[in-house]
């Protein structure tokens, strides 16, 4: 079965982006990436500081891995911070991809949807390929996809809540709705069987970072995750059964004994 | 000339963003700048000048989710 | 990693232990078996029937693929139906594995608990090594360890429903009440993140039918759940991090830059 | 003799199990025996006789959930 | 509307049982029994103490308020104990009436089920009207029924527990299954709309206890409770609306004006 | 307890906005309005056609009730159609109340966050009261405080769903950052138990129509619907117990008597 | 003079709104009414000029959700 | 003669129920007793013996769920 995933011009394979936050190591965050067999990682701009350089460190080990960077406007709360973001991103990591976050509520980190597409605008504009952080708001869907976005990144929680997909009846509808737009779970996953679910309800990728890296073991969880993923999206392929409210026999009644 | 750099008050005589940068040991690191808001292009910095009460931004590839 | 599952004096790798009826055709049964990499199938015993013989052709298969056979007694709603039907399949399976069904209900097809304990423990008493069928109810389940049994098969939903589990609730409290028996969640998922769910639990072992052998890819469904189990008890052994209510950055706060 | 056999009406002279078994094209067949309700081991089939009326089962593997 | 409930040969008109226990105070509890508007109260027996007799200005408060009232047996583990407890009940409180609880596990309180069907069957035998503090087990209904039980007491959650009705689905096909059999949810409840949920379902009656007495405000959630459950049980007369996914205009589109 | 509700500079005492649309009769209507006891009715403006001026006679028994009435502006898509539509109404109805309807998508009949912002601020500017119909978006919600609406009114689920509320971890986070705005569910609630929820998480008021005007018997569920808001509210005064996991008795243990 | 009032096609000599709320019976109902899409008040109607192609929407109270 | 009333050691002579309630200060109280696990009935509280050993259980009405 051939099912890669094109995301603007680009094909992967797999359909899981990682996050490198948050590991309690570079070792392990290393690991846990290798272990997802993810194509793709996501990556931030902050302040570089002091003589130790940090932030040069981290690029070093983000390069070695020779995978795909998207990076993010994490952060941002207005279309001018995200726009001089990204930017400065692209500049820095050689990418038009942009995750794009213009934040507008600190309690549940939500998108600022007003911003956003504002952002989605004037970055397609400037030649970005955009990846929205967005809410699972239709109308804003359309919206970004008129600004130009090819993707777009709903969230399923809260980022960093690890409550799975909290309205399952709005994403559903996000999916049916457009039926060819690449849709990436973005945020709020924090169980490998939330990333089966999602897949399986015709999701294309998911996006996520705290559930593998502040699990106990986040090798182990991002292996995890990958594979759940991968089963997801066979059982969407597979065509599962209804629901039924009854049951239904799975061993043949025709040919019961009679033994009482 | 005192400048904020990164949010922290600074006092310099570099007349452009790629002298600041020097100044800063972070000629060869890579790093994107804005100045005042305004994304500065790596290939713009030796004409960029800095000015007093500037507010610069060097920023570094980070961890991110 | 060395996590083998021991049911009775049996080591197994697969969690996996699949159905063999209600698939489109044989060969595709022998795929989704072979697809799953399950080591336990279930059978049933009924009446043979007229000159065709198809109980042998069926026999010949299963027994060509070389696993562990989990008969059951379907159908049977009295224990001593179930004790004579479980006595003839030893004879003709050479196994004294048992799946115990007492079936009390017609429209959900729930357990009897009643004849079920009676019958586990006859059957015990037989020299059998029983694997109930049975509810969440946890006192049903302390008498079912009483009368011998070392596994324990709580449902998830009514069979053949597809519905995933009903009551998480109920299910976490069986396997908080009853840390080293083998837990098998048999009967009700529909779908592989629902199985990815149960291992994430805590389970340890999948029994299913109807999901795959009804699926559009019976297969491909197969390799779907095997995948998901794996995944969810790797997340299991990972241990997740905990639910919150509110967000919280995995982008890192410190080192954000002012752009306004 | 009347018979019930699988829940179907048979007439047989068989005096044992295993002659019905036979008549019914059995013989070699892998199957389980119960007799009015009660299972009926292999071994015993040759001196398990076989009476007017008796509801003879005769199983065979299937499939199953 | 007459929609009076017939418990055994006993016509109420409130379909609110209260218990008596875990109140701030005495005082307290007869403002929230009244504001309830119950005509059924639940009590206990327990060992009478010291010279203050404390059991007997209970008992006094309570007969002034001039209910039914209905004793538990609460604390019993074996149907020995609870059918002792229960003559000792019926003299004590002279009623045949008995809540009868044969509680099987320490963390859930859930019901040994059969322990209860024997105690049952024997109390009814001795001339009790027995209520039975069940599970959703269809099965075991069917046996209580059996034993003569002519009301059923399903719980919703654990005692105590507050989180409504944990498994919808059973308590459904529980009403589907005996739709002339007097069915209360008793324990677990928590909110008032869990108790409108309840009514909605096609259930007979509520009893509970924990959410009024440990409310902040015990008379008020009284009241709230029993509008909740007047409010629950009119809907199910009124029939309500099926659920739809999509999404259906109140406001006629006939007419529509054209106004861009 | 004096528990009345100031929308704008308007106190009401009842909490139940209800529709008029989609009734099997006027009379029926008229019934179940009375009923519900609420004091404010929501309305539209629709072409007037023919020569029996069906709008005529309806706004007669409209006039006759004598309750606020709260015109809508359903079937508006743009910005543009709403303000037209809402200074018709102003003229026609007497009243500066409008609520605020910018439909964005067919199938969900959700609003359109940015039309309804536009909107809302020009309405304002206008002299409106601007009752805005919006999601569960905070972002979008203070935009609408900004524009001047001094209530807001976040959808439940689809209009004329009656799933109740999709997402009630969101409706949660609204209640708790907007501690001080009148927020009132509008659509998707199908069933009083839902409106109890909502008034138990501290919601306001409630607005619906489908729910009452497609039940078997409206002028009863207008009841029922009535009831459980007044209970569901009463809870929320009365500080509901919290949910805990483990069961607790309600009955006493100590002064258990030992019967074995 | 060819309008179109509330969607349908409608010939009148009506000069002002008034006069075309009139032509069709509405003198007296209580109704609102637009021209092209615009707001067009109760007091203005005497005033408003009716001109050929004109799209006029007349709205009566109607029940609502 | 060695008791158990109410789970506490208790000494007495009583030699019925009543008179061990009457002794206990319970004989107006509304209670139900039990001897060794068994209801004993108000009416056969005088005939009811009381022996060395016994465990006397004595309850009152008392709140409950």
């Amino acid at each position: 079965m051939n099912d890669t995933l094109t995301l603007y011009d680009t094909e992967v394979t797999s359909r899981f982006m990682l996050g490198t936050s948050l590991y309690p190591s570079p070792a392990i965050m290393v690991d846990a990436i290798k272990r997802s067999a993810c194509e793709i990682v996501t990556v931030s701009l902050r302040r570089e500081s002091g003589s130790d350089l940090e932030g040069q460190g981290f690029w070093e080990i983000i390069k070695n891995l020779d995978l795909k960077v998207l990076p993010n406007t994490a952060g941002c709360h207005t279309a001018k911070e995200a726009i001089t973001t990204a930017m400065m991103a692209r500049e820095v990591f050689g990418t038009t991809w942009v995750k794009l976050e213009v934040i507008g509520e600190a309690d549940t980190l939500q998108p600022d949807v007003f911003g956003l597409v504002e952002a989605a605008a004037e970055l397609t504009n400037q030649g970005f390929q955009v990846f929205p952080y967005t809410t699972d708001d239709l109308v804003v869907a359309e919206r970004l996809l008129e600004a130009g976005c090819e993707v777009l990144m709903p969230w399923g929680a809260p980022i960093g809540s690890g409550r799975g997909i909290n309205n399952p009846f709005a994403l559903r509808a996000m999916r049916a709705h457009f039926p060819n737009v690449p849709l990436v779970v973005d945020a709020g996953l924090g169980k490998p069987s939330h990333a089966a679910q999602a897949m399986e309800m015709g999701y294309d990728a998911i996006l996520l970072n705290t559930a593998v890296a502040k699990a106990g073991d986040p090798a182990l969880m991002a292996e995890s995750f990958a594979e759940a993923l991968i089963a997801g999206r066979k059982a969407y392929h597979a065509d599962p059964m209804e629901e039924r409210d009854m049951a239904e026999p799975s061993t043949p009644v025709l040919g019961q004994a009679f033994l009482s | 000339m005192n400048l904020t750099v990164n949010g922290q008050a600074h006092k310099s005589d570099a007349v452009t963003l790629t002298a600041l940068l020097e100044e800063l040991g972070y000629k060869d690191a890579t790093v994107a700048t804005a100045r005042n808001g305004e994304f500065v292009s790596a290939t713009s910095r030796d004409v960029e000048q800095v000015e007093d009460g500037d507010k610069i931004e060097i920023l570094a590839p980070m961890k991110g989710g």
